[in-house]
């Protein structure tokens, strides 16, 4: 099973030279970490910056500088500032190229549900409804089955959906797949020491095994 | 030039009363009108619909609004650091309307700008899109969205001139410029008022004519949410 | 008769303290002239400019600054510079109070024609089917008639419209005149040694008079 | 960062074809991109379609595209300035699409945003809003209008960096920074090229995101159309 720092670890592996890309909160914050420094990418906060950088030293922290999670940060030489009609003119407009970002579940189409249980949790949808409705290519970081052992990977999904028909590809603790476009999970990777077998029981939607399936290395 | 200056924040909100809708910036507590907020809660204002992409923790900013029952309704993005709201929602007590973060600053801007009404693909597909217009344009669908205006816009800027021109500070812009245009009447809180001339025209976010009434705040507590830092 | 800058004097009496405005190309922007200096106004170009100053000394003549007339300009104290985007949301969303701007012809019900003459001029619309359709007043300055005689204050327009019932006041070289809500151009203000009788015999829309007309004065 | 920069106009615009979708920044002769214009006048690519707000004067800017007969249509708010604009379109040499100036800003700033669709007072009554949708929203009609995009999007600014960030100067600014935001392909020409972290986060017009190459152009005319002074 991969720890959530694998998860990102094998995230940034899909990243490419010249993107610009959004990360969202939890697990796909951890990927700007992992991007390899030969590659010039830039992050975009969707409150208003492009160009987000590490978390800053102590001393430099500020208040008026923080990104979407909330969590202070630094900004890179070259960064840009803007209003959050600006920030999603710009995700709406199609000139963020990925967006990473966490789910309750997916569904064998594409389908994401993030944002709500219904009478349980209402925390509301933030950018994610725009981000998936706008990226083009949006890769999904979460955990293969919930707390009490249930697959989130689904023939249709069951909470309210956040986006139809946009998840291009998961990564789990457990697997790479990505949506078939005729629906259906397409098993790309293992994790170390995890089978297909597993994999197939823990995956409730349409699972497309086409030979044989690679196990994930990591250094 | 006209000249916008009042004396501070009671000054500002003397004449928002009861049942009032407001706009109010900020992202988180991020460039969130703290004075304003401060003058509300001493007025203890009532029935008050807020637009607002959060409602900020249990016992700073809207949060606040929240704990003495001042507000009706909430419109907003994303809500969840906030218990207290998470309660008052799911009880039934707050009226609230979720809308996805970028409609909500598309729709701020539209009202601002006079127009009444878009099309995003935010939301097609999801309850969000229920009784709103869907319609296909080259092959994709997206929903319609209005423009929105409130009675009051409360916005928190760094610096700001006495004709009302405004430069924000990092991500504290966030929401503020766009509500600065939807209000009825804009009140603009700065950390520092500045005579008309001192500030570059070429550099101003927000040009005066939005706002209405602007007042240098005090004593900006800027509390962090998640303080993160690298060793 | 009163000469154009005639005209634009007496247009700017009708500006009032703590009004943003917008003056179009021609006698419209001689009002600039002519506001009291114990009046604060703000001056809009639509092109992306708060608060217009005097044309500059030639030792500042800026290329990158001027006006929708395309004239070289300056900027006073306190100016604010946006592109036009935003300086239209300005107009549309009704932030700009004042709106003066020539025409080619007016009709009863405040109609306005000043962009295109079918098969002969195409200028285009510029900036003014937005002002007019947004903004809250709209005073038209013009030549009462066209220069081989004919009356531009009409039953309905006969040149291609640029906006409707929009036009609040007219100020022309005879006259002040105001649209009447159910239609009609109400006589205001005759120009000084004009008749009634002139006017009315020079105005091919419904002319409505009321009482004793005063004559303008100028110092 | 990701580094935008090209040589010089030609390599910017090498690819640029005949019957391409052009938008091009500039009110008047002021902001417009000089560079490019004359790359493209040596290139003699035909069949342009050309979003401007004007077309030049006869001997400047687009006026010079006319006289070599390159493009096919225009879409623009005002032409008043360029006789050969006014001969072409009248005697049907010249497709033209006249917008009313506010109209074609939205609809270039929507065509960024990814918003397929507005809707506008602008025009409601005239021959403008022949063929559209009119509805009405709290009384008023208003008329759907579409948002605009292009093949390019050749902007011009005052300052840049080496990442597509862009800073305009004065009045020059108008619609290139809503053009840059339009284009499948911005090119950005600037009166001075710094590196990246030169230039302040806080005052950038044009993010980076929206530009694909950028280059520091030469022997700026910045022809006046209309010198008035005060003596």
């Amino acid at each position: 099973m991969l720890t959530k720092e694998q998860i990102a670890k094998r995230i940034a592996r899909e990243v490419e030279h010249g993107q610009y890309i959004n990360l969202g909160i939890g697990i796909p914050t951890l990927v700007a970490n992992y991007i390899p420094s030969h590659l010039d990418v830039v992050l975009q906060s969707e409150n208003g910056l492009l160009g987000i950088g590490p978390f800053p030293k102590e001393a430099d922290v500020d208040p008026d500088l923080i990104n979407a999670g909330k969590q202070t940060i630094s900004m890179l030489p070259g960064s840009a500032i803007f209003d959050s009609a600006q920030s999603f003119a710009m995700i709406r407009g199609g000139h963020v190229h990925l967006t990473i970002l966490g789910a309750m579940e997916v569904s064998e189409h594409g389908d994401i549900a993030n944002w709500k249980i219904p009478g349980k949790m209402v925390k509301g949808m933030g950018g994610a409804m725009d981000l998936v409705a706008s990226a083009k290519h949006i890769i999904v970081a979460m955990q293969h089955c919930s707390k009490d052992g249930q697959s989130k990977l689904l023939p249709t999904c069951s909470l309210p959906l956040t986006g139809i028909r946009c998840v291009k590809k998961i990564v789990t603790d457990l697997a790479v797949l990505e949506i078939d476009p005729a629906g259906g999970f397409v098993l790309l990777e293992r994790a170390p020491g995890i089978t297909v077998e597993e994999i197939k029981s823990k995956t409730a939607g349409k699972l497309i095994i086409k030979g044989e399936i690679p196990e994930m290395t990591f250094d | 030039m006209i000249l916008k200056t009042v004396k501070n924040a009671e000054e500002a909100v003397a004449d928002i009363s009861n049942g009032a809708m407001l706009m109010m910036g900020g992202f988180g507590l991020s460039g969130i009108p703290e004075n304003c907020i401060a003058a509300l809660l001493k007025k203890e204002v009532r029935d008050l619909t807020i637009v607002s992409n959060n409602a900020g923790v249990d016992d700073f900013g809207i949060g606040l609004f929240l704990q003495k029952r001042m507000v009706k309704k909430m419109i907003s993005s994303y809500v969840g650091e906030n218990d207290e709201f998470e309660r008052q929602l799911l009880s039934g007590e707050l009226e609230v309307e979720l809308v996805p973060q970028g409609t909500l600053a598309e729709r701020i801007r539209a009202g601002g700008a006079g127009i009444p009404a878009f099309f995003t693909p935010a939301g097609v597909g999801t309850e969000v899109a229920e009784g709103k217009e869907i319609r296909e344009f080259n092959g994709k669908l997206y929903l319609m969205e209005t423009g929105l205006t409130a009675d009051f816009a409360l916005v928190k800027a760094w610096k700001g001139d006495t004709a009302g021109n405004l430069i924000f500070k990092g991500t504290a812009r966030n929401f503020n410029p766009m509500m600065a245009t939807a209000g009825k009447i804009t009140i603009a809180e700065v950390e520092e008022l500045v005579p008309v001339g001192s500030l570059d025209p070429n550099a101003i976010h927000t040009p005066g004519i939005y706002v209405q009434r602007i007042f240098q705040g005090e004593k900006y507590e800027k509390r962090i949410e998640q303080r993160t830092v690298t060793a």
